[in-house]
């Protein structure tokens, strides 16, 4: 490993990338044919440099570190009080964004072959989210994850709102008020923070805290207090989760693909911050639990009542965040491998599911269990996937459910609570209940409208099926070789509990 | 018996902002009432930030002719807290835009700005 | 309490409350599963307690158990409260965050 | 208290919570009085003699100066996501039903009415104001004041154009003008990272600063004469300052600091611009079309 590379090339790229594309898109505007060639160029682009990128640290602006004895360094595996910006690119980081800048890709085609005009806004928006994405889960500053976590929550809004539909305006509105909410929570805990230490680089921050002065140690937890609830937000856990839901139910399917990779990733990175700024804190790792615990079960028993299976899905999302943050939450080596290898199953197996429903969206023209069905008929091959997909989320071997939901099952036995475990069970079995639930009634159930004819939708874009294909074929690579994502995973598991102060 | 000084007096009043901003959010039902909430909470969040560059007897960050560049270090408030603020304000004003923005649609739909009337929850 | 009738009644009050507004099939089953799903997760919760003191916990245990049943229905106001009106979620999310700071601060 | 939902014991719970979260805060807070932590504070300040004068322009733009460029897309955004709001840029599905957008109506300024002195004044108001945000544009490195500043009271003199003279006022601006302007604004920000990084590896690297090469610091090895003599007078010399202070003077230069302002100040006069434009007016596609 080069740890000590200061300067790694590929980081900056992952930034500034989306930007540039981002802003060509935003003012093309409606030229459909140069916005399809630089959506898909870049999005190539950004997969080529995760791929080729080596590990190592960027230190933006090329400030040196200030040693403790008062000389400067460029090496960044010496002790010093960053002046710079500081990005880390790990084996975590490369799998996520490599996963993320995938699904950009299959979202961005999908949406210039399905989307009528003016796309250019709203397909420089999903740069957008994937480059929030990058810089919270690269980001080794909490100043800086503020930021990125602020700018994410109004990409997301902006997604949402490009529906033009009421009911995603009234989801963008609420979800609005709580990025204002939450943001200025996470501000007051980087002030808590910058006050107590005086440093808003993480390592520098968890190498300065004062934990054995007692009355400084208070002002941690009201900072704990408020990077939880941010945290809470930017995952959709409860109590914030109808909220989320409402999100990912109004956007277009697709897009929801891209907001719930944001949000898995920004649970990820700010689950792992907090372990590694308050994981020593008393009644840190319990609060944790809770709100997982309670996330899980509140989302599961809501997506059964759904009869829309947009929203079941949107509430299956929010419980399975519950997952991710659980395995994180235990804080322990297994535990934390098994949250990080669920959120990028749960990645994958959604995206599944969601590309599915967006099929069912053209077929059925809706996705009401109520109105849509047959569709099995109709295109046998989208009731395939949507099978697959199901088995995966619910956890049914050889797809990738099965192996993190495993590994989480292990961590919370061998963390000496077996009820967790029989959340993880209840969450799993529960998921296949509604699930099926919607794919009986959309796929399965005979035709019962009387003009069949009339009924038919739109077809579905060829392209929505070769996305759905890849995702497949992930699923079940990494349910029959777990140990290909595990072992990007160790590393980061090891360092937040060992050496936290590494990021 | 606590010392009354000008830090402890900021700090006090950005703790009354930010929970009068709370509060207003989540008492008050007319959404521009909230969105004005919201600056009193971002304000008392922005005043929490200035107090921490807060030094005793210190003086403002720009060099001038003939101050101390030895002593500068000491003397000027501390940087990191009014560079925030101007973040927070940035953030400030473009969730305030968005907001105002979606109102907007929402008052040209449903007629009325109560947030129990507009954004009630709904299933479908 | 205790006549044969009255907790008839009681049962059959119950299995009405859950087919009122929406009669469809799988609605009803959604309601019915989602009901027992809740009943269980409420146990496992009650069943943490543990943690801090074993009698303690089987106490708890036993009473939310004999709640449960007794206020009927939990899943109407379990989804009357994760409604997604704003003022609803705000004021969950303050209660939330109460209790955080006041289990952090003096727990 | 106008909210039904919190009548009753919920109002009560509510406000005890408030309370709690109140007790918190400031209690946190107040353990900070008079026990601020300095950290890495001093350490900016400790250089600021060998960058702009104004050390919060270069921890803004220089230090920090990748957090500002993001922060900077806030703004960018922010205006984006609320005229996407009024319309500009909502997607449709090919052949799936959808509701229609409901079209935003322009507001009436009663343009007409105002008072015939206001008009007169109102020109050179404009012009005045409009000066005054470029010589804030222009300080940026040495006294108070930046891009942010600039573009703030430029779309402010566009807003009192609006008020006092209607659609056709003398700043004139069109919609897609500003879209173009903020976007520029951004990208060029965005680039101006581009020579550092091509240079010496560092996104962003203060090339007209040439503060580590120089030899001034000492104890940084390894990076003198990385930038070469010629990128250092193409891009340092021009904005060299001999800085006289009481124990010495100073070669401080600011480098791609100002430039860097006038980039956010045309992204800020773009977003802002656009805000007070389309919040004014509505949006309408057939406006923003190409030609």
């Amino acid at each position: 490993m080069n740890e000590s590379i200061s300067n790694l090339w590929s980081i900056p790229l992952f930034i500034i990338i989306p930007i540039l594309a981002a802003i060509l898109l935003n003012v093309l505007y409606s030229r459909k044919r140069a916005i399809s060639v630089t959506a898909v160029v870049s999005s190539l682009a950004l997969i080529v440099v995760s791929v080729l990128s080596p590990f190592g640290f960027h230190w933006f602006t090329g400030q040196p570190a200030v040693l403790p004895t008062g000389g400067y360094t460029y090496r960044a595996d010496l002790l010093g009080w960053n002046l710079a910006l500081e990005y880390y690119y790990g084996p975590l980081q490369q799998i996520a964004i490599f996963l993320a800048s995938v699904l950009l890709l299959f979202v961005v085609l999908i949406a210039i072959n399905s989307l009528k005009k003016n796309t250019g806004t709203y397909i420089s928006l999903l740069f957008l989210t994937f480059m929030s994405a990058a810089i919270v889960i690269m980001v080794n500053d909490f100043y800086h994850l503020w930021i990125g976590v602020e700018i994410g929550s109004l990409i997301v809004a902006g997604v949402v709102l490009a529906t033009g539909e009421a009911v995603s305006q009234k989801a963008a509105l609420k979800y609005t008020f709580f990025s204002a909410l939450s943001g200025a929570g996470l501000a007051i805990a980087l002030a808590l923070i910058l006050g107590v230490t005086g440093y808003a680089n993480i390592s520098d921050a968890i190498i300065a805290m004062p934990l054995n002065d007692a009355s400084l140690a208070s002002v941690l937890y009201v900072a704990f207090g408020f990077t939880v609830l941010s945290w809470i937000y930017a995952g959709g856990l409860a109590p914030i989760h109808p909220l989320k839901a409402d999100v990912y139910g109004s956007a277009f399917p697709h897009a929801t693909i891209l907001l719930q990779t944001q949000s898995k990733l920004m649970l990820v990175a700010i689950g792992l911050v907090i372990l590694r700024l308050f994981g020593t804190l008393p009644f840190a790792k319990e609060v944790m639990l809770s709100v997982s615990v309670l996330t899980m079960m509140i989302g599961v028993v809501m997506a059964m009542l759904q009869t829309d299976f947009r929203w079941t899905l949107a509430y299956l999302i929010v419980s399975h965040s519950g997952l991710v943050t659980l395995g994180i939450s235990l804080g322990t080596v297994q535990g934390i491998i098994g949250g990080l290898f669920q959120a990028v199953n749960d990645v994958v197996y959604m995206s599944v599911l969601l590309l599915a429903c967006e099929g069912i969206y053209y077929f059925g023209r809706g996705t009401s269990i109520k109105t849509v069905s047959g569709i099995a008929k109709r295109a046998p091959w989208l009731a395939v996937a949507a099978i697959i997909g199901a088995f995966a989320a619910s956890g049914v071997p050889p797809f990738n459910g099965f192996q993190s939901e495993i590994i989480l099952i292990q961590a919370s036995l061998n963390y000496g609570m077996p009820e967790l475990a029989i959340v993880v069970l209840m969450v799993s079995v529960t998921t296949f209940i509604a699930l099926f639930k919607g794919i009986y009634n959309i796929f399965l159930r005979p035709d019962d409208a009387p003009q069949a004819g009339e009924k038919q939708g739109m077809p579905v874009p060829r392209m929505l099926y070769v996305c759905l294909a890849a995702l497949i074929f992930i699923t079940i690579l990494f349910g029959v070789y777990p140990q290909l994502a595990i072992n990007f995973l160790n590393e980061a598991a090891l360092k937040v509990v060992y050496i936290p102060w590494v990021p | 018996m606590i010392e009354l000084n000008l830090q402890f007096l900021s700090f006090m009043a950005a703790a009354v902002l930010v929970v009068i901003g709370l509060g207003g959010m989540l008492f008050l039902d007319n959404l521009i009432k909230k969105i004005i909430a919201f600056t009193l909470l971002s304000d008392g969040v922005n005043l929490a930030l200035v107090t921490l560059g807060y030094v005793e007897g210190g003086i403002v960050s720009i060099l001038e002719p003939g101050t101390s560049g030895a002593a500068f270090p000491t003397n000027a408030v501390l940087i990191f807290g009014p560079g925030i603020v101007l973040t927070n304000i940035v953030i400030g004003v473009s969730t305030t835009a968005v907001l105002v923005a979606v109102t907007m649609v929402l008052y040209q739909r449903y007629g009325t700005l109560k947030a129990s009337k507009v954004l009630k929850g709904e299933r479908k | 309490m205790g006549s044969i009738d009255s907790l008839y009644d009681k049962v059959k009050r119950f299995v009405i409350e859950f087919t009122s507004g929406k009669g469809t099939s799988s609605a009803m089953t959604g309601y019915m599963t989602g009901e027992l799903q809740t009943v269980a997760f409420i146990m496992i919760l009650a069943s943490f307690f543990r943690i801090f003191s074993v009698p303690l916990g089987i106490v708890l245990l036993a009473a939310v158990v004999g709640a449960l049943f007794f206020f009927g229905p939990m899943i109407k106001a379990m989804e009357r409260e994760n409604s997604s009106g704003l003022n609803r979620v705000l004021f969950w999310v303050m209660i939330y965050f109460a209790v955080i700071i006041a289990v952090t601060l003096w727990g | 208290m106008e909210s039904k939902a919190l009548k009753g014991s919920r109002g009560i719970i509510a406000v005890i919570a408030l309370m709690i979260i109140f007790v918190g805060v400031s209690t946190s807070l107040l353990q900070l009085n008079g026990n601020v932590a300095r950290g890495i504070s001093p350490e900016y300040n400790a250089l600021a003699p060998y960058e702009a004068p104004n050390n919060l322009a270069s921890w803004v733009y220089d230090y920090r100066g990748f957090d500002t460029l993001i922060e900077t897309g806030v703004i960018y955004v922010g205006a984006l996501v609320s005229v996407l709001a009024i319309g500009r840029g909502i997607v449709r599905t090919k052949g799936v039903a959808e509701e229609a957008p409901v079209a935003q109506s322009s507001m009436d300024f009663h343009v007409s009415s105002l008072n015939v002195i206001l008009k007169y004044f109102g020109i050179p108001v404009i012009i005045l104001i409009v000066a005054y945000s470029l010589l804030v544009l222009t300080g940026a490195a040495t006294s108070g004041g930046g891009g942010f500043q600039c573009g703030v009271i430029f779309s402010s003199a566009f807003l009192l154009g609006m008020i006092f003279y209607g659609k056709k006022n003398p700043l004139n601006l069109s919609k897609k003008f500003l879209i173009g302007i903020g976007g520029f604004g951004w990208a060029l920000y965005a680039l101006l990272g581009l020579p550092g990084y091509l240079v010496t590896g560092y996104w962003q690297y203060n090339v007209g600063a040439d503060l580590w090469s120089s030899g001034l610091i000492s104890g940084v090895s390894g990076m003198s004469a990385v930038v070469p003599d010629i990128m250092r007078q193409i891009f340092g010399d021009p904005f060299r300052i001999l800085l006289v202070l009481s124990d010495g003077t100073y070669a401080s230069t600011a480098g791609i600091v100002p430039l860097i302002n006038i980039g956010e100040a045309f992204n800020v006069i773009g977003a802002i611009g656009l805000i007070f434009l389309v919040f004014a007016y509505g949006y309408t596609d057939e406006e923003g079309k190409s030609k």
